[in-house]
């Protein structure tokens, strides 16, 4: 597994490092056990096979074990960190950065409300390729709106992103290991996630969820950047604005 | 184990009796008065202007599930099936349950925030 | 009841005994339209072992696109180009739909048309009505008919492949919208097809298992109650209610499908759908989510379905091969059952990404833990049986005892997958891929072979050669692992499932941050590997055909001196099965019984 | 062997193998049925608001016939009394009585399936014309002083179809209109209105492509005129080719009887909450 590059991320990486830790210690256990028995109780050595067998009740313990430690990790570990993942946005006081995540057959697209922090007015009768937010131009506050097809779109580093995630024809999904979040991409439904990148760098968005023929080819890519050459970015777009561009 | 070949002539099977079969006839009929006026009822229902929608389906299904209970109950002799029967449709019934109010639960409890109108339905 | 030895009838003797009332049927009376559930287990067999073979040469297909993604196939290619035609395999190369097509068609055969019927319907319909001392199965006509219902689904199936467009491409989930929009020119296309072959085998299914439920609640012969009935009845029994009443959903969502494809409804289709960059021309107001409930109802059942008559061959042959009883055979039935309630009420672990809300998602992932307590029950009560036993080792047995940790490792792997939070990081990877083949291909597929070589004495009168059963378990074993292990390792590194290029995009040269280009490395070793795997299924088809004709005879009808009733009857048995009506005195593994004359006491034996 | 409990029961379960069968065959209909109807419900609840263009409902009401639907609803549970009375006849050992008996559920069957199909018939000449100022309009329509019975069944979102034919106006005799309830608003009358075929966005009949409503109404009361059909086949068989086995064995005979019966009778109780939810709510 790669480093998270998340602040949530390394939550999610315990979670699985204790379950594998539990895992590891039934194999290695049970793995041990099989082959003592495979020698200790095979016909040439045990040729008499006894009709009670085992007569400890360790078993149960063990078994009682096990459901303890899942009951563990799943009330100590995973409903909270879902519970993170999927309530508790960061309010207003965090300052989040928003923005709209539109997947097609086969890109994905994201839009930022521009300078003036207003979505511009969107409906479906305007979405095709290459606006698939349906952004209505003629509409004021869309005029500074920010919107990316297909290329690489940029979030600042260290500050809580919000991401509503939709889909304007099959179902995919918003997968970005790096950053420990999967969000199926689902038309008629648009739902938020909601992360903190902490590394600069590139990251791949892959689409998890089968959704054509190209599928395989489905990559989208951010970058994450500084709080300052994000802005540049923004300011830059955000006078450019506009439906999006072109889609090939 | 084998069952053995009843002799054909007389026998029509258990232990009923041709006067219990005769008052079953007019259980049957009684039953079926009682299923048209459900359903005169039920139609009655309809014009009837509840002010709430929940109370209109709850009145709906309660006539429904009265007759529901009268055809299963008599005419399916579920009344006094036996135990295996019971076991057999318990089961079912859970299941369907489950299925039923999961799928509305799982569909209605969606993340903070999230929005089913689309991003740009008007 | 006689004790075994002395039933080395021939089958001329039994004809005698009991022709009064039957005249001698023809070829299409023996063979095609049989009723007798022997004749019609071994037709499931025949027909799902070849189905298994054929799910096996997609994906070999399948491995090698993603191992060299963009070269042709060799020797197969140019012929899948002029079967399937030029968009498919253009110039021998797997394109995207060919790649989504064998996928789905994969998952769909290996599960509907492979393993479910060589367990339920092939196993099922020979062992169970010989282990409960039934003369055949409660409903013999309505056996014939769902055979029929599943060869007929197997081959819409399979002519799906040739309609234009292609087999069905999305998935063996056939997740909305996308199934209804991968194809916009033909209405019927090769999803329709699928969904009318799925309406059969669930048809089939239904049959079956109205009959099973029936046969063993009605058919149980005298002295066998609940507590004697072998492990392997009691699997069928749970299986049996498990298609019973989880298979009924997928039919309405399969007809509403069909309508969404057929008629234009928008059952699955929300508003607004802008597919291609044009409005999609429906009415829309459906909710994609819908199906996938509807699907996962059966899907998660599905995959007890797939496992517990697994366990129930395992649990056989593994008692007969340690010589002593099941350890906790009682609490092994308790977990079975819970299994089997449980499974209904987990199946949204599938659709954690879906977007779902802390209190459906804290359900969901408790009572997948909770489930996945009984199958460590069953699992440690099979590992305890070991203890103290004198274990022999013979095709059925290793395989038998291979299942254990196959299935350990699977299971295992289900956990992190259980908990909503990891799966996060591990859902829709090959991780997955690695934790359902773990437990359906090293799983199932051994239990299966191992009741092959138990219960092929008992169908042919021969042994199957031990060498050759051997070589194939050290090449299956070898290579099971060698390809699903790896699986763990890319679906760490974040490689998704059903990636035609084999993961080239995301782990080629210039990507982003994480990605580690030995993924793709994996690939090869894999596809080596898979055709190991496939080698090393030869000695069995070998064996296989050759022993029905020159095995090595079996000496008397109880050749395992095992302790159940299949074992009672002639060799093959005849029609009705037994003799004279069996009675049952004990439990099914009295197996070295302190005092007993021999290691075994046959359940129909009087003392 | 021969198989045991064909018709005896079994002392400790105390039924005979076709009633194990037919139970559990039922269960799983109920999961078919069930399964069907939460998609109608979760459809419904789902439904987005104004979706329906008559009312402001996002799920249209009172559309179906509700007369017919109540016949309908009496024939059926005519014909479940007459099927049990007739398994009752056989039990006293009455045959005449029991053929009377099974000859009139057999003619209600086919008068249900009869008057359905009316009613399916109905509907499909029943349009509904969207038009470009975002109203909608319901009714029967008038092509070329034609009324047509179904138009494109899959394509219903084409107006190219009457583009290609150069008609240039259609007639539409409006549905009187209906409040939020779907009842006929008070004083309601038929209106005539002619529509220019450029002001139109979509057109077509009452069809699953119409609205999920529609789509969910075909559907469970097709499946379910399937069973009606299968049920009718059977009893019918029993009345005359089957009936040969009274002679030969009267118990499975009664027994046969019975599991039929039961069969429909599950059959009227599947119609029993169709038609409220269906037709009413
Ligand atoms: C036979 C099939 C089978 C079985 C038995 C299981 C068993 C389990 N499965 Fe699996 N699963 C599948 C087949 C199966 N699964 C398939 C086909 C899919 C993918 C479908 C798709 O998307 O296409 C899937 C996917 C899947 C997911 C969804 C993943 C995702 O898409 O993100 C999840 C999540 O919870 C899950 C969980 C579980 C759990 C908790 C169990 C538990 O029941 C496991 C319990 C077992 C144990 C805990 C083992 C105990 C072992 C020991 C005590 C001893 C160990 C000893 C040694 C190793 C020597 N499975
Ligand atoms: C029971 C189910 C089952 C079984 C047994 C298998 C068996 C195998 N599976 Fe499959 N698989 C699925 C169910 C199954 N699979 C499902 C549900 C999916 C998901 C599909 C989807 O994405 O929608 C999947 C997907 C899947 C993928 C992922 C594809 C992708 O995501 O792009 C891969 C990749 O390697 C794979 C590989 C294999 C391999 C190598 C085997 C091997 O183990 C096969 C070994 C078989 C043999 C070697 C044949 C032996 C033959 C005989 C013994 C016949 C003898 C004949 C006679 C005697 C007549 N499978
Ligand atoms: Cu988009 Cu997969
Ligand atoms: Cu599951």
């Amino acid at each position: 597994m790669s480093e998270a590059a998340s602040a949530h991320g390394k939550g999610i990486d315990e979670l699985i490092l204790y379950v594998h830790l539990l895992m590891g210690a039934l194999f290695v256990g049970w793995v041990g056990y099989f082959l003592f028995v495979m020698f200790r109780f095979n016909r040439s050595a045990n040729p008499k096979a006894d009709y009670v067998g085992a007569r400890s009740h360790a078993s149960t313990y063990l078994e009682i074990g096990v459901a303890v430690v899942e009951g563990v990790l799943l009330i100590g570990l995973a409903i909270p960190l879902w519970a993170r993942a999927v309530d508790n946005p960061p309010g207003p006081a965090e300052k989040p950065v928003e923005l709209q995540v539109m997947a097609q057959q086969f890109a994905w697209a994201a839009h930022f409300p521009g300078t003036d922090g207003k979505w511009g007015k969107q409906d479906t009768k305007f979405a095709d390729r290459g606006n698939p937010f349906g952004l209505d131009t003629a509409d004021a506050d869309a005029k500074d709106d920010i919107s990316v097809v297909t290329e690489a779109f940029l979030l600042p580093v260290n500050r809580p992103v919000i991401a509503k995630i939709s889909s304007m024809d099959v179902i995919h999904c918003f997968k970005s290991p790096a950053m420990r979040v999967t969000q199926d991409a689902i038309p008629g439904l648009s739902i938020p996630v909601h992360f903190t990148p902490t590394k600069v760098g590139d990251y791949s968005i892959t689409c998890a969820q089968l959704c054509g023929n190209g599928h395989a080819s489905m990559k989208g890519v951010f970058k994450v950047v500084s709080q300052d050459d994000f802005d540049k970015w923004y300011a830059e777009k955000s006078k450019a604005g506009g439906a999006g561009g072109s889609f090939e | 184990m084998s069952q053995h070949s009843a002799s054909p002539a007389a026998s029509h099977g258990g232990d009923d009796h041709d006067h219990d079969i005769a008052a079953h006839v007019r259980t049957y009929l009684i039953i079926f008065g009682a299923l048209l006026v459900g359903t005169v009822l039920t139609v009655a229902m309809y014009y009837v202007d509840f002010s709430s929608m929940a109370l209109t389906v709850a009145v709906a299904l309660f006539i429904a599930s009265i007759k529901a209970f009268l055809v299963a109950g008599y005419f399916m002799h579920l009344l006094s099936e036996k135990k295996l029967v019971y076991g057999v449709l318990i089961l079912s019934a859970i299941f369907f349950t489950s299925l039923m109010a999961l799928t509305l639960w799982g569909t209605g409890d969606l993340p903070k925030n999230s929005d089913t109108k689309t991003l740009y339905v008007p | 009841m006689q004790t075994s030895a002395s039933h080395a009838h021939t089958s001329a003797t039994t004809d005698t005994s009991h022709g009064h009332a039957h005249h001698e049927p023809g070829f299409f009376g023996k063979y095609i339209f049989s009723t007798d559930h022997k004749v019609i287990g071994i037709q499931y067999g025949v027909s799902s072992l070849l189905f298994l073979l054929f799910g096996f040469f997609l994906i070999l297909a399948m491995r090698y696109q993603l191992a060299k993604p963009g070269s042709p196939i060799p020797l197969v290619g140019p012929l899948l180009e002029k079967i399937l035609g030029e968009e498919m395999a253009k110039g021998g190369i797997m394109g995207g739909d060919l790649y989504n097509s064998f996928g789905a068609m994969h998952g769909t055969i290996m599960v509907f048309l492979a393993i479910v019927p060589v367990l339920f319907g092939a196993f099922g319909n020979y062992v169970t009505p010989l282990q409960i001392g039934a003369p055949d199965m409660a409903f013999p006509r309505l056996n014939m008919a769902s055979f029929h219902c599943y060869f007929l689904g197997g081959v819409v199936m399979f002519a799906s492949f040739f309609t234009p467009g292609g087999a069905a491409r999305s998935g063996w989930t056939s997740y909305s919208p996308l199934a209804s929009v991968t194809d916009l020119v033909n209405r019927f296309d090769g999803q329709t097809y699928w969904l009318i072959g799925m309406v059969l085998l669930i048809t089939s299914s239904l049959l079956g298992s109205v009959n099973f439920i029936a046969t063993i609640i009605q058919l149980r012969c005298r002295g066998m109650s609940w507590m004697r009935m072998p492990f392997f009845v009691w699997a069928q029994f749970v299986t049996g209610f498990l298609l019973l009443l989880a298979f009924p959903p997928l039919e309405a969502a399969g007809l509403m499908q069909l309508m969404d494809n057929l008629f234009g409804s928008s059952f699955f289709l929300p508003q607004g759908l802008v597919v291609n960059g044009n409005a999609l021309p429906v009415s829309g107001g459906g909710s994609p989510l819908l199906w996938q409930h509807l699907f996962w109802f059966l899907g998660h059942p599905e995959v007890y379905v797939l496992i517990l008559p697994a366990i129930g061959i395992v649990a056989e042959v593994i008692s007969n091969n340690i010589r002593k009883p099941l350890w906790g055979y009682r609490s092994m039935v308790y977990s079975a059952m819970s299994i089997g309630f449980l499974s209904f009420i987990v199946w949204a672990h599938h659709m954690y990404l879906t977007g779902m809300g802390t209190k459906v998602a804290t359900f969901f992932q408790t009572t997948t833990m909770m489930i996945s307590i009984p199958s460590v029950i069953i699992l440690t009560a099979l590992f305890i049986s070991l203890w103290g036993g004198s274990i022999r080792f013979n095709s059925a047995s290793l395989f038998a005892l291979s299942f254990l940790p196959m299935f350990g490792i699977g299971g295992l792997t289900g956990l992190p997958l259980g908990f909503n939070a990891s799966d996060i990081f591990l859902h829709d990877s090959y991780y997955v891929i690695g934790h359902f083949h773990y437990v359906v291909a090293p799983g199932t597929m051994f239990a299966v072979f191992a009741g092959i070589y138990y219960w092929f004495p008992k169908i042919t009168g021969r042994h199957m050669n031990e060498l050759l059963g051997k070589l194939h378990w050290a090449g299956s074993i070898f290579f099971m692992n060698c390809v699903f292990a790896p699986m763990f390792i890319q679906g760490f590194k974040g490689m998704s499932r059903r990636m035609s290029d084999g993961g080239t995009t995301y782990f080629g040269k210039d990507v982003g941050v994480g990605a580690d280009p030995g993924v793709l490395g994996l690939n090869n070793m894999i596809l080596w590997c898979a055709v190991g795997l496939g080698i090393a299924q030869i000695p069995f088809i070998i064996n296989f055909f050759s022993s029905i004709f020159v095995g090595r005879r079996a000496t008397s009808d109880n050749p395992w001196q095992a302790t159940t009733l299949d074992w009672a009857t002639p060799t093959p048995p005849p029609h009705g099965n037994f003799l004279q009506e069996p009675v049952v005195y004990r439990g099914p593994y009295e197996y070295s019984v302190p005092g007993a004359k021999t290691d075994f006491s046959p359940q129909g034996d009087k003392n | 062997m021969e198989i045991p409990y064909t018709y005896k029961a079994r002392p400790d379960t105390g039924l005979y193998n076709a009633k194990v069968g037919i139970w559990l065959f039922l269960a799983s209909e109920i999961m078919l049925f069930g399964a069907l109807f939460s998609a109608y419900i979760l459809l419904r609840v789902s439904a987005p608001a104004g979706f329906w263009p008559e009312t402001a409902l996002a799920w249209p009401r009172g559309l179906l016939n509700i007369p017919i639907g109540t016949f309908n609803t009496a024939v059926l549970i005519t014909s479940s009394v007459t099927v049990v009375l007739a398994w009752a006849s056989l039990k006293m050992n009455n045959f005449a009585k029991f053929r009377v008996y099974m000859v009139i559920t057999v003619a209600c069957a086919l008068a249900f399936l009869g008057i359905k199909s009316f009613e399916y018939n109905d509907k499909f000449s029943h349009y509904v014309v969207r038009l470009k100022d975002g109203k909608a309009l319901t009714g029967h329509i008038e092509v070329n002083g034609k009324h047509p019975g179904f138009w494109n069944f899959n394509d219903q979102w084409s107006v190219a179809k009457l583009a290609e034919q150069k008609i240039d106006k259609i007639k539409v005799e409006l549905d009187p209109l209906r409040d939020s309830h779907g009842h006929v608003k008070h004083g309601a009358h038929h209106e005539s209105r002619e529509i220019s075929v450029s002001d139109i966005v979509s057109l077509g009949s009452y069809t699953p492509a119409t609205h999920p409503f529609f789509a969910v109404y075909f559907l469970i009361t097709a499946l379910h005129g399937l069973h009606v059909l299968g049920g009718a086949l059977v009893l019918g068989y029993f009345a005359f080719p089957g009936a040969k086995m009274w002679k030969s064995n009267p118990e499975q005979f009664i027994n046969r009887i019975e599991v039929g019966g039961l069969f429909w009778h599950f059959v009227d109780l599947v119609w029993i909450f169709l038609f409220p939810v269906v037709y009413l709510l």
